[in-house]
């Protein structure tokens, strides 16, 4: 019994969200909170049972849906890479449905929450087993869907407008995406990722296809200049919401173009788009800090460090086409960038909605004496701040190690430049928030409600818990690389080439 | 009424113009670079239909080759209803029977053309199994009824409450869910019918679509159009 | 040139006029419109393949991902949508920037 | 396990215990949070004399304990060896004093929680950075005290606070970025890099690769030389003197400061060990240090403020154990040891009369420092013992640093360095001598024999008794120099090593 | 393929096309949406010279008609006013907000 039910896990991965999630349409605003809190519990296990399954395994597992061997069938694929990710996403899952039911007190305007959350939920977990491109489409639509919904669930007019303009971009990405999945079955006949792998060749409709494919996800994934529907996204969604988008639904589709570039292609199959790839991220470091370090509002600010920290996730690519011997290294510091920006990134969302929503109102200047008023937010918001910035020791210090490992190995330090500039502008838009909160309160330079009552303790200790996981990461963070390399391009091979 | 065409700056334009230019001079090359020759996985479908339960290949591959898929389509459309249901707010239509002022001459028509489209989408359930048509066919002209109705000032019958509301949109899926889950106890995997009884399943499941499709589609248009205030309003305005 | 070069084209000059409108209209409904249009394109791509096939019945793959892809497609539309009424309802306006962006409105003949 | 591994463990996780003990317990239960304070810092204490003893027991034949988790092919690894238990006594021991003294010290100051806990992050990371194994490590610990410092410089939320550590971090953070970047790029040139007596470089790699190990060294000395306040480096110290008196005293003479100049120690020592002088690296260093030892000396002379005039004071005082390490001489590396305990005792002792000073009798600069000495002649002789001590007058320990240093150099054929311990010396006493003519030989305030309070009046025990041992402690290192394990015998074991 | 066959497949195409371009040039919004059902309609021909009977069904009901009706209904919400500022003309009713509002970042 418990051998099937292993073998059944990257199913129940998917389904038990998304049973849970009409369940919570069905149950509505007050059952729908037991429903999302059982539901995100259980993909906790589950998660971690695939990472174990998978490690002990030591290569990749697929589960063919319907019993359909691929390329008829659709299969999930548990490797390290999607391992890692689930988990990733189950625990932030549930330590922002902790916060969640503290945060939407007010359960009437928000009764579908939970439904929609769950969609999210599913969606996530569906888009990283999926192994075939067109269902990956689905999956895409799913998130899409299911994250704009949440942005303008608030109702309010700058959330609205926002999700519009979301939606727009992601709808656009999808179809973009789409064209390309149309031209790589014209080209290739396939569409299961392994199958494709083995078939790919040096084919114009097959580039032409990566490169939509790559616009459309470059679109979703908000990499500069197309960042531009993000920050006012995940600044006005709910705060819970805006920390799933930053943490998870971005790197969604940041994952599909690793399988692509990584696992079924490599970089260099369309010549130049690596380097593409990268220079738009060092723009996106610089633009996006240098953005953060203007803005009024903190939620603005920390959606802003998003786009500058997805960057980061883009450097991977060039490093990976010319690292020659640490193409290790540079795949892991993007794969573990993911992880660590994720753990830390919701940890800073949770913390600004703390603030937001204790006090009333989120503009920096109106932040001093934060470390008093409220410790343990300030506390979580300063260690998330500390991975964004790269120190050690936390995620983004490993981050940052193996990207500059990479760089100065290939002989191209102006990488290792870029991710060294890019820590030290996350210092000063982290200092911007932490530093006013250390300052004496004066009643002109604090505009906190000396009378704010207390947040519910979870919503704190949810923030905290995820940036100290984010700083765990810097100093116990081997099982994760270790999971993440199972069955990864990492390993050396790269299919298409068959080198 | 002015007829204003508002536009973008020149310069928008130009950049947007180059910037289609491009993507059509590398879609023209790609796509005429497609090989011609290529059979996809026709071939494949061909040699398994036989164990699909269905004759016709589309629906073969809609409902079992593929229908995790469809499943996950289904979510899609379920989880659009639920967001136009939280962003029409409380007041929309979809809580209360649309407008009772409606056009007579609608009325009429729609009561006429309504079961005869039902029979249709009955008949096109029945085709999809060795012939074009389907589930999402017969839903689609079933919903189509559905919002004829709407439109025609057709109330909603008092008794679907919200909590019914509520269950039309959800039923498809849910049971769609149930049947893919309630096969791995049998011993399969996700979505595999067991030897014999993929026939069936298959019925049963396209059934069931039939009829969430459609109440899902006719949800959707009846959640999305305009509270009922505003209906009215529009009727007063003269319109 | 055979169907499949026909309708494949003809799917990627819609897909481009489309994004063409995307990006220089405003107005939020003629962006839905676009992307239709786009989304419609890469149908008749998708179409155009599975014709490659000169049985009389063609691939059936590309057209049931078709099939997924139509209700896929009208679910966002009809979010997009009502997120444009409510849009409008609570600003009184139909489009995501501010009039500044835009150019003077010239007269057409529509 | 065997003790050595507990007390090595013990050393590093013991402050970080403490503090999360102090967060946790929060700001209102002050006596519970003391308490637990001052265990934990006698715990460390303890350990870390436990670790030191362990290094003695295996001074021959290697570290008797080490441990270590596993991360990349690097790992975070630590090891009590004896370069290392010097800095790690003098951090651990001194926290013990310290933090005694601050309980007393900020008993009316708000924020207590917060400041209590993140001293003892610092203490931690300090103790970390001495008994880290390899440079990763090292640089791991090395930039937790860079951030953990931070709330402590600015603790008192004034705008001059904040000022001060904006200044701070402007400094302390590129640096940083520049030490991420040297340590990496020398994992990748020569991999693995642990702390070897002697130099850790790859055989023939200074031969192979010159250009790369210098462009290293220059980032790594860049890294290290701001918390070490190398000229041009050192603009961060005098700023951060707004702190809180226990910080100043701890932190910027001792802990955060030394932390950088150990940092080069280890690096010139035991990372490029003879290379460093083959790629000719350490004349320039050598020569920097000297230049920041006259330098910070003239700054010190033209200070009023006392606080800002003993941070120019470790300016100088702390480029003794640079130019030390830089002669590599066995006797200059000897003096850089010795002078890295001799320096933390004396100059401790004159910041934390500084703070009892300001609080007790509101007086901050020179200048209003007259005749003090007969209203706290207790904790004025413990300064002037401190003072002397530094200037080099013997007995007391700043003697036989000096004395160890111009025979260290002589032996390295660098006679010009005897001319800078001259002047330094002579302008050492420029700018301390006044202080002890004003305390004791002018007249006092009129204020402080009218007031509520006329006459004698020491500062509260907690604060008196601390200040008088680490004095004592100052003249038993010079006064005991030549006993088994001084810190001056001690030093002139591991130099041996080191230069070996 | 037959003569016939070329040029009604090539009239098809230069229809859709010719509406797409309508579509997105047609100022009246309730006329750019009559002329998308159209266009979802010759669509659904396009799929029957396809041989895909299946998706000209599906097109026909959901494509043009669900979308159609849909858009129908936004149109009529926003009076079919292709300018999209409440500054262009009054509009009665229909609350009229800050101009600053809409746009909200990007």
């Amino acid at each position: 019994m418990a051998e099937a039910l292993l073998a059944h896990m990257p199913a129940l991965a998917v389904v038990v969200p998304l049973v849970a999630a009409p369940i919570a349409f069905l149950a509505g605003a007050r059952w729908g909170r037991p429903v999302a809190l059982v539901a995100s519990a259980l993909s906790v296990p589950v998660a971690f049972a695939l990472a174990w399954l998978v490690s002990a395994e030591g290569e990749k597992l697929r589960y063919q849906i319907g019993g359909w061997e691929a390329p008829l069938g659709i299969g999930l694929v548990v490797d390290g890479l999607s391992a890692t990710m689930l988990l990733v996403t189950a625990v932030v899952g549930f330590a922002v449905t902790v916060y969640s039911l503290g945060y939407f007190a007010d359960k009437e305007r928000y009764r579908f929450f939970w439904a929609l959350w769950l969609f999210l939920l599913a969606s996530m977990a569906a888009l990283f087993l999926s192994a075939d491109v067109f269902n990956l489409y689905v999956c895409l639509e799913l998130v899409s869907v299911s994250a704009v919904a949440l942005v303008g669930l608030s109702g309010q007019r700058d959330a609205l407008v926002a999700a519009m303009r979301y939606m727009l971009a992601a709808i656009l990405g999808s179809i973009f995406y789409l064209l390309g999945v149309a031209l790589l079955y014209g080209a290739f006949g396939v569409l299961d990722l392994a199958h494709l792998a083995a078939v790919l060749g040096p084919d114009v409709t097959g580039q032409a296809a990566f490169a939509l494919i790559t616009v459309g996800l470059v679109l979703k994934t908000a990499l500069f200049p197309a960042h531009f529907w993000l920050p006012p996204a995940h600044a006005n969604a709910p705060s819970p919401v805006s920390a799933v988008l930053s943490a998870l639904v971005v790197k969604g589709s940041f994952y599909i173009l690793l399988r692509l570039w990584t696992d079924v292609g490599d970089p260099s199959y369309v010549p130049g788009m690596g380097t593409l790839l990268g220079v738009l991220g060092a723009m996106a470091i610089v633009w996006g800090s240098v953005q953060a370090l203007l803005q009024e509002r903190l939620k603005m600010l920390v959606a802003y460090s998003t786009v500058a920290q997805i960057g980061y996730l883009f450097l991977l690519f060039p490093l990976v086409e010319i690292a020659g011997s640490h193409v290790v290294d540079a795949w892991s510091a993007g794969v573990f960038h993911a992880v660590s920006h994720a753990l830390a990134k919701s940890a800073m969302f949770l913390a600004a909605g703390a603030v937001l929503s204790r006090f009333g109102h989120d503009r920096i200047d109106g932040l001093g004496g934060l470390s008093r008023r409220a410790p343990v937010t300030t506390m979580a918001f300063g260690l998330s701040g500390i991975t964004m910035m790269g120190l050690p020791p936390s995620g983004g210090f490993v981050v940052k190690w193996l990207y500059i490992t990479a760089a100065i190995e290939s002989g191209a330090w102006w990488w290792a430049i870029v991710v060294l500039a890019g820590g030290l502008l996350a210092a000063g838009y982290v200092a911007r928030v932490v530093v006013p909160g250390f300052a004496k309160a004066r009643d002109d330079a604090s505009d906190l409600d000396v009378d704010a009552g207390r947040l519910p303790r979870r919503m704190e200790f949810a923030a905290l818990a995820l940036a100290l996981a984010a700083l765990a990461l810097g100093v116990l963070g081997q099982p994760v690389l270790d999971l993440m390399a199972v069955g990864s391009p990492a390993s050396g091979v790269i299919p298409w080439t068959g080198q | 009424m002015a007829s204003v065409m508002p536009k973008s700056p020149r310069s928008v334009r130009l950049a947007a113009a180059a910037l289609c230019a491009g993507f059509g001079a590398l879609l023209v090359r790609a796509v005429l670079a497609i090989p011609e020759d290529h059979p996809g996985l026709a071939p494949v479908v061909a040699e398994r239909i036989a164990e699909s339960g269905v004759e016709h290949a589309v629906t073969a591959v809609l409902l079992n080759f593929r229908s995790y898929d469809t499943l996950l389509e289904i979510a899609v459309l379920v989880l659009a209803t639920i967001g136009v249901l939280s962003i029409a707010g409380s007041h929309s239509s979809v809580w209360a029977p649309v407008a009772e002022e409606a056009d007579p001459v609608l009325s009429a028509l729609a009561r006429l053309l309504a079961p005869f489209m039902v029979l249709a989408s009955g008949y096109l359930l029945w085709a999809g199994e060795h012939a074009p048509g389907g589930a999402f066919q017969a839903g689609s002209v079933l919903g189509a009824a559905g919002v004829l109705l709407a439109l025609s000032g057709y109330a909603r019958p008092a008794w679907v409450s919200r909590f019914g509301l509520r269950v039309v949109i959800s039923v498809g899926l849910i049971v769609f869910l149930a049947i893919a889950v309630g096969v791995m106890f049998l011993g399969g995997a996700l979505l595999e019918y067991p030897d014999g009884y993929a026939k069936a399943l298959v019925l049963i499941v396209e059934t069931w679509l039939t009829v969430s499709i459609g109440a899902i589609l006719v949800s959707l248009f009846i959640a999305s159009a305009s509270p009922i205030e505003e209906l009215r309003a529009r009727a007063g305005d003269g319109r | 040139m055979s169907q499949t070069d026909i309708y494949t084209l003809a799917g990627a000059a819609l897909f481009v006029i489309g994004l063409y409108g995307l990006i220089t209209r405003p107005h939020l409904i003629h962006k839905i419109l676009a992307l239709n249009i786009m989304s419609g394109g890469v149908f008749l791509v998708f179409v155009g393949i599975a014709r490659r096939v000169m049985s009389p019945d063609p691939d059936p793959l590309p057209h049931a991902m078709v099939l997924t892809g139509i209700v896929v497609t009208v679910s966002s539309t009809a979010y997009a949508l009502a997120l444009a009424k409510r849009i409008y309802s609570e600003t009184g306006m139909a489009a995501l920037d501010a009039p500044d962006v835009i150019e003077e409105p010239e007269a057409s003949s529509g | 396990m065997d003790w050595a591994v507990i007390a090595l463990l013990a050393a590093v996780a013991l402050p970080f215990a403490t503090a999360a003990a102090i967060f946790a317990l929060g700001e209102a239960r002050t006596t519970a949070r003391s308490a637990v304070n001052v265990v934990g810092a006698a715990g460390t204490a303890v350990a870390v004399l436990a670790c030191a003893a362990s290094a003695w027991q295996g001074r021959a034949g290697g570290p008797l304990a080490s441990a270590g988790i596993g991360l990349l092919d690097i790992g975070f690894g630590f090891e009590a060896d004896m370069l290392g238990a010097v800095f790690a006594v003098v951090a651990g021991v001194l926290w013990l004093v310290t933090t005694v003294y601050a309980i007393a010290y900020m008993s009316h100051s708000p924020d207590r929680a917060r400041f209590f806990g993140f001293f003892s992050i610092c203490v931690g990371s300090a103790i970390g950075i001495a008994l880290s194994e390899n440079l990763i490590t090292f640089f791991v610990f090395y930039e937790m005290l860079t951030l953990a410092t931070y709330p402590l410089v600015v603790h008192s939320g004034t705008p001059a606070a904040l000022r001060g550590g904006r200044t701070y971090l402007m400094y302390a953070l590129p640096a940083g970025a520049a030490l991420a970047l040297g340590v990496v790029w020398l994992h990748v040139l020569a991999g693995p890099v642990s702390f070897v007596p002697g130099g850790a470089l790859p055989l023939g790699l200074a031969a192979t690769h010159p250009v790369q190990l210098t462009a290293i060294f220059a980032l790594l000395m860049l890294g290290l030389g701001v918390k070490a306040a190398l000229f041009p480096l050192h603009g961060w110290l005098p700023a951060a003197m707004v702190a809180p008196a226990p910080v100043s005293s701890l932190l910027h003479a001792v802990a955060v400061v030394k932390a950088g100049v150990f940092g080069i120690a280890r690096v010139v020592l035991e990372v490029y060990g003879p290379d460093a002088a083959l790629l000719g690296l350490t004349l320039p260093l050598a020569a920097l240090a000297a230049f920041t030892i006259v330098f910070g000396s003239v700054r010190a002379l033209a200070q009023d403020d006392l606080k800002k005039r003993l941070a120019f004071s470790t300016v100088a005082q702390l480029s003794y154990i640079v130019l030390g390490v830089a002669l590599a001489s066995p006797l200059a590396i000897a003096a850089g040891i010795a002078h890295l305990a001799h320096h933390a005792a004396l100059k401790i002792t004159m910041f934390f009369t500084a703070g009892v000073v300001a609080e007790e009798v509101g007086a901050y600069r020179v200048s209003e420092l007259d005749g003090l000495g007969r209203r706290m002649p207790v904790t004025m002789a413990a300064f002037s013992v401190a003072a002397l001590g530094i200037v080099g007058i013997p007995p007391a320990a700043g003697f036989a640093s000096k004395w160890l240093l111009g025979t260290g150099a002589l032996d390295a054929g660098a006679g010009w360095v005897v001319a800078v311990l001259a002047a330094s010396t002579l302008l050492n006493a420029a700018y301390f001598f006044p202080i002890i003519h004003r305390a004791w030989f002018r007249a006092p305030r009129a204020e402080w024999a009218t007031g509520p309070d006329p006459g004698r009046a020491e500062a509260d025990l907690r604060m008196v008794v601390p200040l008088v041992l680490t004095a004592l402690a100052g003249l038993a290192m010079g006064v005991l120099a030549g006993a088994a394990l001084s810190p001056a015998r001690w030093a002139l074991f591991v130099a041996v090593m080191e230069a070996m | 393929m037959t003569y016939s066959g070329w040029l009604y497949d090539l009239l098809l195409i230069g229809t859709l096309l010719w509406l797409a371009v309508r579509i997105l040039a047609e100022a009246k919004l309730f006329k750019a949406v009559v002329l998308y059902i159209a266009f979802g309609l010759l669509v659904a021909l396009a799929w029957v010279r396809l041989a895909a009977p299946d998706i000209a069904l599906a097109e026909a009901a959901i494509g043009a008609g669900i979308t159609g009706a849909l858009l129908l209904d936004a149109v009529g919400h926003m009076r079919g006013r292709a300018a999209p500022y409440p500054s262009d003309e009054p509009v009665g009713g229909a609350p009229a907000a800050p101009r600053e509002e809409g746009g909200a970042g990007g």
